[in-house]
């Protein structure tokens, strides 16, 4: 967040945080959606990921390996994770099929 | 010095939900920056997308500290600021993070004279081959027949060869990358960042917008570009030449994809005739000649040594 | 010493740490001083030998963003080729000082003094002081680095002197010891470093609404400059003898009839011109201006009360209007005098007191003679008159104009 | 005297008189086209109109918006829309997840034409929800660019048939204007238009809750 100065000036500075484009999940026309049976745990989507929002949870996989967990909130759904995945254990899924989950997740 | 993928840093040194397109190859190319360099790294950053993505106030995009900055002043801001923090006695790495057009074009004033007076700077060329902060205009660095809003019957002109253009000025380290090989990039980085002095480090990043591709192809289209040879990962370490893998495996042609593999993918080559897709093949084999030539004058200096 | 050499140890004395410039006649002198004074060990400096004035400007800002005093200095094109760093610097709050030595822009080619370049300055948020002699600029640049560190204010300024006139001109000064000068010059502050550790940015994207309260912020900080620059000037007065107080230098203009405004080396001569003036019977004054930003509203609007004419002198011209300072000092006058605005010197072209003398006593004449000015700009060149062109269709030329009206 | 003055006054009456427009979609959906093909439309029937886009670097997938104007005779302004007489929302989500922006500002009985599977509960708003699956127009006629179906000419039918502020056949006069180089992609947005145009529904009645999971 802002920084504040001790003088009482207003500054151009900001500090690193999430969401400096607002929330940019609402930017997703897909969303990439685990397979976690195919997933070998091998890294490489959090890797490419361009917006940061996979996080590795080690062991949780059903076999004990580390499974990609993604954030919605902030994926964008640009599907690079789905493209460098070496075994497809990831899949663009059409937005449409998740929007009122989101909703009622939300309001009610 | 080979890179780990399961022992690099998980700390987020780009922030979610920032102002990148999806599909963004200089997002990707700013987390591997700071899995090289980590806490030591102060970013400059001249006008481009680069600057735009931070966001808003009072947050911003970047996990890394940024000095943002005019266009042609990335590596004169940068030199003033290497000098105050060794003057400070502080351990840091300054590294400027500039586009295409603040490199090549508008900053290679600024750039060759920060690399004549051997500042201790890292200098990263993000190239994505286009202005494409300002909407995809043609840059110095936008390949032959690439369409571009000021190219529109394709550019007519060759890519500036800015890598050699940079070595030519004999500073200790310059390498290009690909954001589709992230562990070359950051051992390159790492590298650079134990020598003193100016370093160059040209990273290759396609960009889906300005590119026409999908944006879930970032990085399967940047490693095309290294397998059909129109990108070559090398570096010249104190002026020795080095291919890097899968480069150097790619010296004898036939162990190339045809460059069309590459070309199909992006809109931006769509109207390219097959006269024209032989043009650009030869300049990617005039690439490789220098290269190679390169190469095997190195070889003779080094067996007249023996 | 030369106004350049004295920039130069200003720059020294001040503990300046990096110093980026680039040469350009006539500034090259203060780059080639500095640079031998860190050759010879006087000075404990780094010197950014940059490819530009560009670069000047952006080296020295980033060292300044790094956290050490840093200096440039420049010249006319020099000036003009790194003006979008001039508003990066002010408004992202980095102190940072800079002497323009006054040089006119060309084409034609001309090395001369004119103040063009340092009135293209006005407003992008550096304070801006202007010297009348060589000793002046030394102690102005000393007074500027405390001014534009101090909290208050956190903006970068700039020094201005006269092209040869005073760059290249060799006049004794008082040169203060470093004990003064550390004593006058506390430690650098500034708001922000940048350095490893935080992850914040220097200007990323803000709303327009926090864009337009960083310039609000920017506005009234350069308004609270002006009890700075007075505190400043008063303590370098008790450290050195030579008190900097007052934001305008007023020469005898209490008791006068025509006060003779301006700014620069040529306000010397022109208080010469003042006591000429008084032996012929004609009560005259001089204003100076000290500081061009903040612009000292009260003083001028003050030292104006009351008096029978003021003439504005300009070393440069804003073209289709009128000189710069006349249409500056003009918003400040109230109850307005008879006010004339008189262009003059430009490029180089020589003025001596004889000739502002000339300039004041015949402006006198007609308004004594017509009892109001009728025409408020002129450009004096090669001791002719010659009524500035927005006016000359609206009012009738002075030969024109009816006797005793 | 000075010459070029503005004589006459009535520019308010002339501002009443104006259906002020704002349109929400994402970068790259194509909300700034809809607006100036809107405003071409008006044009072409002798009306005057503004499209103003919303200035930034906006990014591709991010909210944003755009507006315009149209009225008979010319209107002097240049600010952005406050108090929109009609909203066009071109994406599904945006109305959604984004309600309140959606309905910020609008006046009493504002019109609101959304890109929309099924028409949503507005809540408390008195504005009016007119509603089209702009989508599904798009998907079936193939008007995808890089993955995303193209939803803005058949929002601009949705919004001649909702607000009958141009008449549908000026849409696609507009259009066609448009991409006057391309006729095949010009024909394609043009029967999105007239599509939309007929499938365009008003939500009459508060559609039943969203079933609790």
């Amino acid at each position: 967040m802002a920084l504040a100065d001790p003088a009482g000036h207003v500054l151009p500075l900001s500090l690193a945080d999430k969401g400096s484009a607002g929330r940019t999940g609402f930017w997703r026309t897909q969303r990439p959606v685990l397979n976690p049976e195919r997933c070998t745990g091998c890294f490489m989507c959090w890797l490419y990921c361009p917006e940061d929002v996979i996080e590795m949870k080690e062991g949780a996989g059903p076999r004990g390996q580390a499974i990609p967990v993604i954030d919605y909130e902030y994926c964008k759904g640009c599907g690079v994770c789905a493209n460098v995945c070496p075994v497809k254990a990831l899949e663009m899924v059409d937005e449409e099929k998740f929007l009122h989950e989101e909703v009622v997740q939300r309001e009610g | 010095m080979a890179v780990n993928i399961r022992k690099l840093p998980r700390k987020k040194y780009v922030m979610p939900g920032n102002a990148a397109c999806p599909g963004c190859p200089e997002t990707m190319g700013f987390r591997y920056v700071g899995m090289a360099l980590g806490e030591k790294a102060v970013m400059v950053i001249p006008a481009g997308c680069s600057s735009v993505i931070q966001g808003l106030w009072p947050r911003q995009g970047w996990g890394l500290p940024v000095l943002n900055i005019v266009f042609a002043a990335g590596a004169a801001a940068a030199s003033g600021l290497a000098r105050a923090l060794r003057r400070r006695g502080i351990d840091a790495q300054v590294v400027v993070w500039a586009g295409d057009g603040g490199t090549a074009d508008i900053g290679l004033q600024a750039l060759s004279a920060a690399a004549e007076r051997g500042e201790d700077i890292i200098y990263i060329c993000v190239d994505n081959e286009a202005y494409m902060n300002t909407g995809i205009q043609r840059s110095g660095l936008t390949p032959y027949g690439a369409w571009t809003t000021t190219t529109h019957q394709g550019k007519k002109e060759f890519k500036k060869p800015l890598p050699q253009i940079v070595a030519a000025h004999r500073i200790p380290y310059v390498a290009t990358a690909s954001i589709g090989y992230p562990w070359d990039f950051i051992a390159k980085l790492r590298k650079a960042a134990s020598i003193r002095g100016f370093k160059y480090i040209h990273l290759h990043a396609p960009c889906p917008v300005g590119w026409r591709f999908d944006p879930g192809l970032t990085a399967k289209i940047a490693q095309l570009a290294v397998e059909t040879g129109m990108w070559i990962l090398y570096e010249y370490e104190n002026g020795k030449l080095r291919l890097n893998p899968p480069s150097n495996r790619l010296i004898d042609p036939s162990k190339r994809k045809p460059i069309e593999e590459y070309i199909k993918l992006q809109g931006r080559f769509r109207h390219l005739k097959p006269e024209d897709i032989e043009r650009l093949r030869q300049e990617v084999e005039m690439n490789w000649r220098e290269i190679t030539a390169m190469l095997k004058l190195q070889e003779l200096e080094e067996r007249s040594k023996t | 010493m030369r106004g350049n050499e004295a920039v130069a140890y200003a720059a020294k004395l001040a503990r300046v740490e990096v110093v980026a410039a680039y040469p350009i006649t006539p500034q090259t002198i203060v780059v080639e001083k500095i640079d031998e004074l860190i050759a010879s060990g006087e000075m404990n400096a780094e010197m950014i030998h940059v490819e530009s004035e560009h670069s000047a400007l952006a080296a020295a800002y980033g060292a300044a963003a790094g956290g050490v005093r840093a200096f440039t200095a420049t010249s006319s094109h020099g000036l003009a080729y790194m003006y979008e760093m001039l508003w990066w610097t002010a408004a992202s709050r980095i102190p940072l000082v800079m002497a323009i030595i006054t040089r006119a822009l060309g084409p034609p080619w001309n090395i001369h003094v004119e103040h063009a370049d340092l009135m293209s300055t006005r407003d992008t948020g550096w304070l801006i002081a202007m010297a009348e002699n060589n000793q002046e600029a030394l102690d102005l640049t000393l007074m500027m680095f405390r001014v534009t560190e101090d909290p208050r204010v956190y903006l970068p300024g700039i020094i201005g002197l006269d092209g040869f006139i005073l760059s290249h001109t060799v006049e004794p000064l008082e040169l203060p010891d470093q004990e003064t000068v550390d004593e006058f010059l506390p430690p650098r502050r500034q708001p922000y470093v940048m350095e490893p550790g935080e992850p914040k940015a220097m200007g990323n994207l803000v709303p327009d609404e926090y864009f337009e309260e960083l310039r609000m912020d920017m506005h009234q900080s350069l308004a609270r400059a002006r009890q700075v620059i007075m505190e400043a000037g008063r303590e370098y007065g008790r450290l050195t003898g030579r008190s900097y107080e007052s934001l305008v230098e007023c020469y005898r203009c209490n008791d006068a009839d025509i006060v003779i405004a301006g700014m620069g080396s040529w306000m010397g001569d022109a208080k010469i011109t003042a006591d000429v003036l008084r032996e012929k019977g004609l009560r005259t004054g001089v204003l100076r201006l000290r500081w061009v930003r903040p612009f000292p509203w009260e003083e001028i609007r003050e030292a104006a009360m009351g008096k029978k004419l003021l003439v504005v002198l300009d070393r440069s011209v804003s073209f289709g209007h009128a000189g710069p300072l006349f249409l500056e000092i003009s918003s400040a006058v109230e109850a307005k005098p008879s006010m004339v605005g008189i262009l003059a010197g430009v490029g180089g072209v020589d003025i001596s007191y004889e000739d502002i003398a000339r300039m004041v006593e015949h402006i006198y004449e007609m308004v004594e003679e017509r009892g109001r000015v009728y025409i408020p700009a002129y450009w004096y060149h090669l001791g002719k008159f010659h009524p500035m062109p927005p006016y000359e269709s609206v009012f009738l030329a002075p030969e024109q104009a009816p006797k005793g009206e | 005297m000075v010459p070029h003055a503005t004589t006459g006054g009535g520019l308010l009456e002339a501002l009443r008189s104006t259906v002020e427009l704002r349109f929400h979609g994402r970068g790259g959906q194509g909300a700034v086209t809809a607006a100036t093909l809107l405003v071409r439309a008006a044009l072409l029937e002798g009306k005057w109109g503004q499209a103003i886009p919303s200035f930034g670097a906006e990014r591709r997938g991010a909210h944003v918006l755009a507006f315009a104007r149209v009225a008979e005779k010319p209107v002097p302004i240049h600010s952005m829309v406050r108090r929109p007489d009609v909203v066009v929302v071109l994406d599904p989500s945006l109305i959604l997840v984004e309600k309140k922006k959606v309905l910020h500002g609008v006046k009493p009985g504002a019109k609101i034409v959304a890109n929309l599977p099924e028409p949503v509960d507005l809540g408390d708003s008195s504005a009016r929800l007119y509603w089209v699956n702009a989508t599904r127009i798009a998907q079936e006629l193939g008007l995808i660019v890089a993955g995303w179906p193209v939803v803005n000419t058949a929002m601009l039918g949705a919004l001649a048939k909702a607000t009958g502020l141009v008449s549908i056949d000026s849409v696609v006069e507009a259009i066609k204007e448009h991409w006057s180089g391309r006729p095949r992609v010009a024909e394609l947005n043009a029967e999105a238009a007239r599509r939309a145009y007929a499938e365009t529904r008003e939500a009459v009645a508060k559609p039943a809750e969203v079933a609790q999971p």
